[in-house]
């Protein structure tokens, strides 16, 4: 298992060398953010200064290799957006409002997940199928700001239920759980579904018929278990989308979470950081998904990696 | 005063035990929002009228603008020319520092000539007519210019010109202090959450007396909806920027209002004026002016807010020819004629229109109902818009605009000069216009260092004349924001787009 | 059709009359699967049903087990138990009957577990479910039926997981699950189909001895007529959801009635029914009206001693790597081959016999380097084909060809047959396109299929079709020799029996030289010349047909035999003799060298491997 | 065979909801098809120039609201645009990013999947190595640095779109080769003596089909909805282009006071992708019982 986990991370070392020179590179080739530091109203001469002062006039492959090497010795740079503030600290600061946010969203989308595709299945092909699949699909449908700016409406100004936006007071991370959860709740349905169907139809599954199982017994030791396997690799693979969801999320709620960070770095070419963002939220994916694997390796008997 | 609503307040008590003490009912407290947030407290190096105005509330210039847009003393009690390159401030007493400390002349000296004589700090073009700032005693200063500065005072009452601690910033760094500030504004920051909040206490001790409020919350709402829907639900006192058409909304609630909220910012279409292309020609710059039916592009776009101009004039600013304000140029049968005589028929002439995205409220828009205006003279046009930081990067760098490109320019300074000098020959605008005369780099030269106020802004109203001739800037209209403001908060906003919360008073 | 009195006089614990049962199509009608089938089982009595795929055998136990799920079947008849008519009980009583009073054991015994519940959890629930026990009782009674199932190590099974256990150890827990409640049936569908053929004797002599302990009822669904003549008392043959024939087993096996219990005798191949018989031996071709047999034609040596031989083996061993490990060489390694030599000669058949995991199939497959070998020498008419490049292996692929066991998943499900035969023939440029559609025909016709028969999808061919059609295609490229692996194994027997004659009569015309892998002792007595016997990986007895199966020298080779069901219900009182061997794994540590075997000859041609 | 069949219950019973689905399938093609027509025949069905503003009309609420004229059927928005014309025209852009940001996305991932799957060994794993390069970075944040660098036409969305989304057909075909290589009719290609590169195109890209096209039905409605995200980060397709995600994006900050602005878009959107979801789900279904048999 030891050897395992140490492999896997190994492996992550080049995906991670790939993320960093794919960012690099698009942020780069992009130009660069002398510009709209100074504003509408500076000089040729001031950006030319600047430019210098940042060392981008340099070539692109000795900056990259300065880039690197600092990244190694853990410096990811410092933030233009805020005053050369340390990159990464700017980018931690601002990771558990994210990881709260997409902890209720996964909450979110369990609570209504489990249930529904249960629900589904055990109905299947009769009215409440029909309804569960067609919310979880409608769940996929709706574009999630959309979603979101509906719930502000309705739960935030006509109803006064629930904070409208930000982090600071209690309860506000319903609504913004339940926007970026929904979509990932029709997903998981949907899956989960599908995969207890096909749980049902195993052969241990008559076996259980054949032993006079209620079947209410059936689905929770038998079926369940089994379907839940598939259904967390989903969860774990869905991380990146959680994460680029709460871009979005993050931005109507006004939440204080990485996605709002990136987006506003991403307008002011704060290098620095928005790699700091994609290289660090690479590392929670890829950390996950081995998260995943070893859960998986812990319920599933069957598999053991030596 | 951010009232809890009652309904929220009893569905929050379930989650009451995450609550930790903090706002509570008797504290008189204002919430303001914004769309974005400061980068940080170095006053030196921003360059955002919206980030001045929530530093406004923590640092004092020596010189302060009033509601009316009249220089006011504040840190300095009064000033006097001593030269031509010299200008005396007294320095009012026993003004005291968020840290208890007492403001003195070396605080002055220090504040404003990190920007005078530093060029790495992003406001030194602003103040780099300074030569040095002398301490005469601890409350008297003299700033030496490099030669007649007729807007010294325009200079350090705007962005970059706050007084900070001289031995607190010795002492944590600018890094330090642009996270932690201290100022002898009426606000003191206790706590900044990067784009959530800045939570500020009112400062007691402020030399002009305590403020009205014991907490003053600067959010960060960057959704226009989401920040009219805190507005309504009574979860923000003040607002900026609400989308026009959210204005009957806001009325309508019984708990705010809209409040129209004119500001400096003049829209502009910059025409490119290489050889090869038509726009070289004056005949089709005109056209293109008289094509655009500004009062009908305000009414369309901006729901009727704003105000058409012929250059970049506003009420607020100095040595401004106001003739060219709340007037246009639109005769559509004229403008076919002339692009007739300049050789394009119907639909012959194709230009580029280019634009931000996102930048300005409704810039798209404008861009489009330019575009159709336009085609009703027979021009056709592509239109290109661009994420701002593209577009800054891809069109706004000099001789880069393909056609034409869409921008607007506000003007800290508040004075005319600001607004021409850019199109000298050489500076930003020719850059990107290609546009040089000689007789308007003469008349801005010489208003640089005409003292006399009356012989300058006539100097700079020549210069304004030539440059608006030349139609190559297309001014479309003054920008007129609305602020959302609370019932509860006695408060109107001031044209230099800054929330000066002293101000604001409980009703 | 009289009913035979069964052995035990006792009243019958389950009673069928008249069952019929049809099921829902993808239409939406319903269609009848089981049609008026009518028998008793006594206690202590079996009673097999046995019939073809698609016969309704399952569907019965199904239909008796309530199991088939209301809205999609229809049931009539009469199912008593105890008194009872099972047909009118509502879901909820029905489950307390399940696994209580009828248990019921399955064919895959890896499948029908659950992975992720531990053996003994999955006994428990059983009895917590029915007998309403405490988990401490529970525990202590799964141990105790798992003990009486003979699982060595019972308490220490009770908390691994299934996949833990070998497919016998699996079956039976399978039997311990469905015996712990003390049921008075237990239907058994299938239950050693999936075994290799030592566990399968070591599981029907269990099944007996628990039938004996306990008194219960068995209704034993099987395709086997070996297994039958092993097991039943009592049989009943169904055809297309029919009963065609009900009776004692001993009557049946010795006077068949119905034709097609007739086909279905003549068509199994019996061990020891080839005694004295040299050379291979088709099946009498069989009148399905009538059901008589017609005697084969006389064999014909196909066999030339003195060409050299087509295929020529020499110490061939095949490894696989298996466990990573953090860096450098792998763990394990599965020895699947391991020093490996033969002969195959123009025009003879040599059988590879052996139980799974042996290396039979990795043998076959290293001879055609479809995997790579390790070590050894292959030629193929004189031809080392270890060192041939690729442009020459694809070369040498017309002369040596294979045919798989499941034809449908040997045949690309996308393409019409036509294209499929054609495609070697085009891929090796051997013939125009126009040319290559006469070939196709001239092919399906020598396999016994019509020539329009190109036109037409893999599916829409029965299995034994489909095989055929494998052998066209193998047959397409003119090969010398076949490497057949199980190729008629999935299939019928009747259908077993038409097949393995094509192959005979392709070999008798066209001299072909077979390598035959199979696991079916029966089926290579009746086809093969030689015999190889492989056990882990090696060969350890080699030699004439008659003289391997007439002579056995190994050990394992008389094992082996010895587990073959016969097919004479009159031997059927020995003494169970019970054991607990299991099938060794050939996984080694990495590095692990074999010692060298030595082969002692006990007749002409026949070797036998010492140590 | 046939007891296998009868011996799943559960599939037996599966395949009645099959049946019952298809009704729902046909439902889907027909919202389909409608689309489709609409976005061809644009220019014939639209009643106005999309992006031509009426200044007196602007606002104008649909037909069926109080105020609302048949002048504008569906109402106008906020500039004075016919809402019917631009979602008429709108279907275009959806449908063109939906449709051709899928092919060039399943292009390369089908290659790309193919490749690594077949060949395996060192070629896998480099071309995983990508993948899982891709895949780490959260793709939305990919888009908007993208878009925000190169601009925003349409075709580069396209394009960037099937450089990014790629991944997801690139794993399933890979995984699909994988399994697919392990069938006996690969071996007897292989055993035949049939050149690799003609097993992988006549065995093995056929049968890949059918999970590519289910992803790639699915993958359209998830591209449709992005680039509705896209719009509201401003990101999306260039004006006077019209998109839905673009309306829907525009149209947010009127939800209170002019619904139609979004609410008309969103049923678009959300109706083209429900449709096109269902039917991605029947067509798995389908094709998963078929590949049982």
């Amino acid at each position: 298992m030891t050897n395992y986990i140490i492999r896997r991370i190994l492996q992550m070392i080049p995906v991670l060398f790939g993320v960093t020179l794919l960012v690099f590179l698009l942020l780069r080739v992009s130009g660069d953010p002398v510009q709209l530091m100074l504003g509408e109203d500076a000089t040729a001469e001031q950006v030319a200064q600047l430019r210098a002062a940042m060392g981008l006039d340099r070539p692109l492959h000795v900056q990259y290799i300065s880039y690197m090497s600092d990244l190694l010795r853990g410096d990811f740079g410092t933030s233009i957006r805020y005053n050369n503030q340390p990159a990464l600290q700017v980018v931690l600061e601002r990771l558990p409002a994210t990881a709260q946010l997409a902890g209720m969203a996964l909450f979110v989308a369990i609570v209504i997940s489990l249930p529904a595709a249960i629900i589904a299945a055990y109905w299947r092909g009769r009215i409440p199928d029909y309804i569960a699949s067609f919310l979880s699909v409608l769940g996929q449908a709706m574009p999630s700001f959309w979603f979101g700016i509906m719930l502000i409406l309705i739960f935030g100004i006509t109803l006064s239920w629930l904070p409208v936006s930000g982090q600071d007071q209690p309860g506000a991370v319903i609504l913004p759980g339940l926007a970026l959860g929904a979509s990932l709740a029709g997903v998981l349905t949907r899956l989960l579904r599908s995969s207890l169907l096909e749980v049902m139809n195993q052969d241990f599954i008559r076996t259980a018929r054949a032993k006079g199982l209620h079947p209410r017994t059936i689905i929770f030791r038998h079926v369940l278990r089994n379907s839940i396997l598939s259904y967390l690799t989903v969860i774990g693979l869905e991380t990146a989308a959680l994460m680029a969801g709460a871009v979005v999320t993050e931005q109507v709620f006004a939440w204080p979470g990485i996605g709002l960070l990136v987006i506003q770095a991403i307008n002011f070419r704060d290098m620095a950081v928005v790699q700091a963002v994609i290289i660090l939220s690479a590392i929670i994916v890829m950390m996950t998904s081995l998260i995943v694997d070893i859960l998986y390796s812990l319920i599933d008997p069957r598999i053991q990696h030596g | 005063m951010s009232r809890l609503n009652p309904k929220r307040m009893l569905l929050g008590a379930v989650f009451a035990a995450l609550m930790t003490g903090g706002a509570l009912a008797q504290d008189r407290e204002l919430v303001i929002a914004q769309g974005i947030d400061t980068p940080g407290f170095d006053i030196h190096n921003h360059s955002t009228s919206a980030v001045e105005a929530i530093h406004v509330n923590i640092f004092d210039y020596l010189v302060m603008r009033d509601q009316a847009g009249e220089l006011q003393p504040a840190l300095a009690t009064d000033w006097e020319q001593v030269s031509d390159s010299a200008m005396r401030f007294h320095l009012r007493e026993g003004v005291l520092f968020h840290d208890g400390t007492t403001m003195t002349a070396e605080d002055v000296k220090f504040s404003l000539e990190r920007p005078a004589l530093d060029p790495a700090v992003l406001q030194h073009s602003f103040y780099d007519t300074i030569t040095e700032v002398e301490v005469v005693n601890d409350h008297e200063i003299i700033i030496h210019t490099d030669g007649p500065d007729p807007i010294l005072l325009n200079r350090i009452s705007r962005i970059g010109s706050g007084i900070v601690p001289k031995a607190y910033v010795d002492e944590v760094g600018w890094e330090g202090f642009s996270q932690k500030p201290i100022g002898t504004g009426p606000f003191k920051v206790v706590e900044w959450l990067r784009d959530d909040r800045i939570i500020m206490e009112g400062f007691d001790e402020h030399w002009r007396g305590a403020p009205a409020w014991d907490r003053l919350i600067h959010r960060t709402i960057p959704e226009a909806s989401t920040r009219v829907g805190e507005l309504i639900s009574g979860g923000v006192d003040i607002a900026t920027n609400i989308p026009s058409q959210d204005r009957d909304r806001v009325e309508g609630s019984g708990i705010a209002h809209a409040v129209p909220w004119p500001s400096f910012r003049v829209m502009q279409l910059f025409l490119n004026t290489k050889d090869d292309s038509p726009l070289a020609d004056p005949k089709v710059r005109e056209a293109i002016d008289l094509a655009i039916d500004n009062q009908m592009l305000i009414d369309t776009v901006t729901n009727g807010l704003g105000t058409p101009v012929r250059a970049a004039v506003t009420p607020g600013l100095s040595a401004v020819p106001m003739a060219y304000y709340d007037t246009y140029n639109f005769d559509p049968e004229r403008a076919v004629q002339l692009l007739e005589e300049a050789g394009y028929g119907p639909n012959e002439l194709q230009l580029k229109l280019q634009g931000p995205a996102g930048r300005y409220p409704l810039d798209v828009e404008t861009l489009e109902i330019v575009a159709v205006m336009l085609n009703a003279v027979g021009i056709q046009t592509d239109i290109e818009t661009l994420e701002w930081s593209a577009y800054e990067s891809r069109v706004w760098t000099p001789n880069t605009i393909d056609g034409i490109a869409l921008i607007g320019h506000a003007n800290s300074l508040q004075d005319g000069y600001h607004a021409v000098q850019r199109a000298r020959c050489g500076f930003e605008f020719s850059l990107k216009t290609g546009w040089c005369d000689e007789e308007f780099d003469k008349l801005i030269e010489q208003s640089a260092a005409t003292v006399d106020p009356k012989e300058r802004a006539q100097q700079i109203s020549d210069a304004f004349d030539l440059f608006v001739e030349s139609n190559t800037v297309l001014h479309l209209f003054q920008v007129e924001n609305l602020i959302g403001v609370s019932t509860s908060v006695d408060w109107s906003p001031s044209p230099d787009e800054q929330l000066w919360m002293y101000d604001a008073q409980p009703q | 059709m009289p009913e035979t009195h069964s052995p035990a006089s006792a009243r019958p614990v389950l009673s069928v009359a008249n069952l019929t049962t049809a099921l829902r199509q993808r239409d939406g009608g319903f269609h009848t699967i089981i049609d008026d089938i009518t028998f008793d089982i006594a206690p202590k009595e079996t009673l097999a049903i046995v019939g073809e795929s698609g016969s309704g055998k399952s569907v019965t136990a199904l239909s008796i087990m309530g199991l088939l799920g209301g809205k999609s079947s229809r049931i009539s008849g009469r199912v008593e138990l105890a008194g009872r008519n099972l047909l009118d009980l509502t879901e909820p009583q029905m489950r307390a009957i399940r696994g209580n009073d009828i248990a019921m054991i399955f064919q895959e015994p890896m499948t029908s577990l659950n992975p992720l519940m531990t053996v003994g959890a999955q006994i428990t629930e059983v009895l917590i479910r029915h007998r309403g026990m405490t988990q401490t009782e529970a525990r202590k009674e799964s141990l105790h039926m798992l003990e009486r199932v003979r699982i060595p190590e019972a308490r220490a099974r009770l908390d691994e997981y299934p996949h833990r256990l070998s497919g016998g150890m699996r079956q039976r827990v399978m039997i311990a699950m469905a015996l712990v409640c003390k049921p008075r049936l237990l239907i058994a569908d299938e239950p050693t189909t999936a075994l290799d053929v030592t566990i399968q004797a070591q599981t029907l002599t269990l099944m007996k001895i628990l039938q004996e302990e306990e008194g219960m009822g068995i209704l034993f669904i099987t395709h086997d007529m070996g297994v039958v003549s092993e097991v039943a008392d009592r049989t009943l043959v169904m055809l297309r959801g029919k009963t065609v024939e009900r009776g004692s087993t001993a009557e049946l096996f010795a006077s068949p009635r119905h034709p097609y219990a007739r086909t279905l005798l003549a068509a199994v191949p019996t061990l020891g029914t080839m005694e004295g018989v040299a050379l291979p031996q088709r099946f009498p071709a069989i009148d399905h009206v009538t059901g008589k047999a017609a005697p084969p034609p006389p064999p014909v040596d196909t066999v030339s001693a003195d060409e050299p031989p087509v295929l020529r083996v020499r110490n061939l061993t095949t490894r696989y790597a298996v466990g990573r490990r953090l860096i450098g060489a792998p763990k394990f390694a599965i020895h699947a081959v391991e020093n490996v030599s033969f002969d195959l000669r123009k025009g003879e058949t040599l059988a590879l016999v052996g139980e799974s995991g042996c290396g039979k199939s990795t043998l076959g497959r290293s001879v055609l380097r479809l995997v790579e070998p390790k070590s050894g020498e292959i030629q193929l008419q004189g031809t080392d084909i270890r060192k041939l490049d690729t442009a020459g292996l694809r070369r040498m692929r017309r002369s040596a060809q294979l045919i798989f066991q499941d034809p449908y998943a040997s045949l690309d499900p996308r393409y019409r047959v036509g294209t499929t035969i054609a495609e070697p023939i085009l891929a090796h440029g051997l013939a125009s396109r126009a040319e290559a559609q006469e070939r196709v025909a001239r092919l399906l016709e020598r396999v016994g299929l019509s020539a329009d028969a190109a036109n037409r999808y893999p599916h829409e061919f029965s299995g034994g079709q489909r095989q055929r059609i494998s052998i066209a295609r193998a047959l397409s490229l003119e090969p010398a020799m076949i490497v057949a692996d199980e190729a008629v194994s999935a299939l019928d027997v009747s259908i077993k029996a038409q097949v393995l004659n094509l192959m005979l009569d392709l070999q008798e015309s066209l001299r072909l030289a077979y390598l035959f892998i199979s696991h079916d002792m029966a089926v290579v007595e009746r086809i093969s010349h030689r015999v190889a016997v492989m056990y882990l990986g090696e060969v350890v007895e080699i030699g004439p047909r008659n003289a391997v199966f007439g002579n056995p020298q190994h050990p394992y080779t008389r094992k082996l035999l010895a587990a073959v069901p016969k097919l004479e219900p009159s031997r059927r009182d020995r003494k169970p003799m019970l054991s607990n061997d299991e099938i060794p794994s050939p996984i080694r540590a990495a590095g692990y060298e074999p010692p060298k075997r030595s082969y002692r000859m006990a007749g002409t041609d026949h070797f036998v491997c010492e140590n | 065979m046939a007891d296998i069949h009868i011996l799943a219950t559960g599939r037996a019973s599966s395949r009645l909801a099959d049946l019952r689905l298809s009704g729902v399938a046909i439902v889907c093609i027909g919202i389909l098809t409608i689309f489709i027509l609409m976005a061809i025949f644009a220019a014939f069905i639209a009643p106005y120039e999309p992006s031509l503003p009426d200044l007196r009309a602007r606002l104008a609420p649909p037909v069926w609201n109080e105020g609302g004229t048949m002048a504008h059927i569906l109402g106008t928005d906020h500039l004075g645009r016919d809402m019917l014309s631009r979602l008429v025209y709108g279907s275009r852009i959806a449908l063109l990013v939906g449709f051709f940001g899928v092919i060039v996305a399943s292009l390369i991932g089908t290659a790309i999947g193919l490749i690594a799957g077949f060949v395996g060994g060192a070629v896998d794993s480099v071309l995983m190595a990508v993948v899982n390069t891709l895949l780490a970075v959260p793709n939305t944040l990919l888009y908007i640095t993208v878009l925000a660098v190169f601009g925003q036409s349409l075709t580069l969305l396209i394009i960037v779109i099937g450089c990014i989304n790629w991944t997801t057909f690139a794993r399933v075909v890979r995984g699909e080769v994988l399994s697919i290589k392990q069938r006996e009719f690969i071996e007897a290609s292989r055993a035949i003596g049939q050149r690799p590169i003609v097993t992988m195109i006549r065995h093995i890209l056929p049968n890949v089909l059918g999970p590519i096209i289910v992803i790639a039905t699915m993958n359209v409605a998830m591209l449709i909805i992005l680039e509705a995200t896209l719009s509201f980060l401003g990101l999306g397709v260039q004006p006077p282009t019209v998109t839905w995600g673009r309306m829907l994006a525009d149209g947010r900050d009127y939800v209170a006071t002019a619904w139609w602005l979004a609410a008309l878009p969103g049923v678009m959107i959300t109706l083209l992708t429900l449709s096109l979801i269902f039917l991605g789900d029947w067509l798995r279904d389908r094709l998963d019982t078929r590949s049982d048999q």
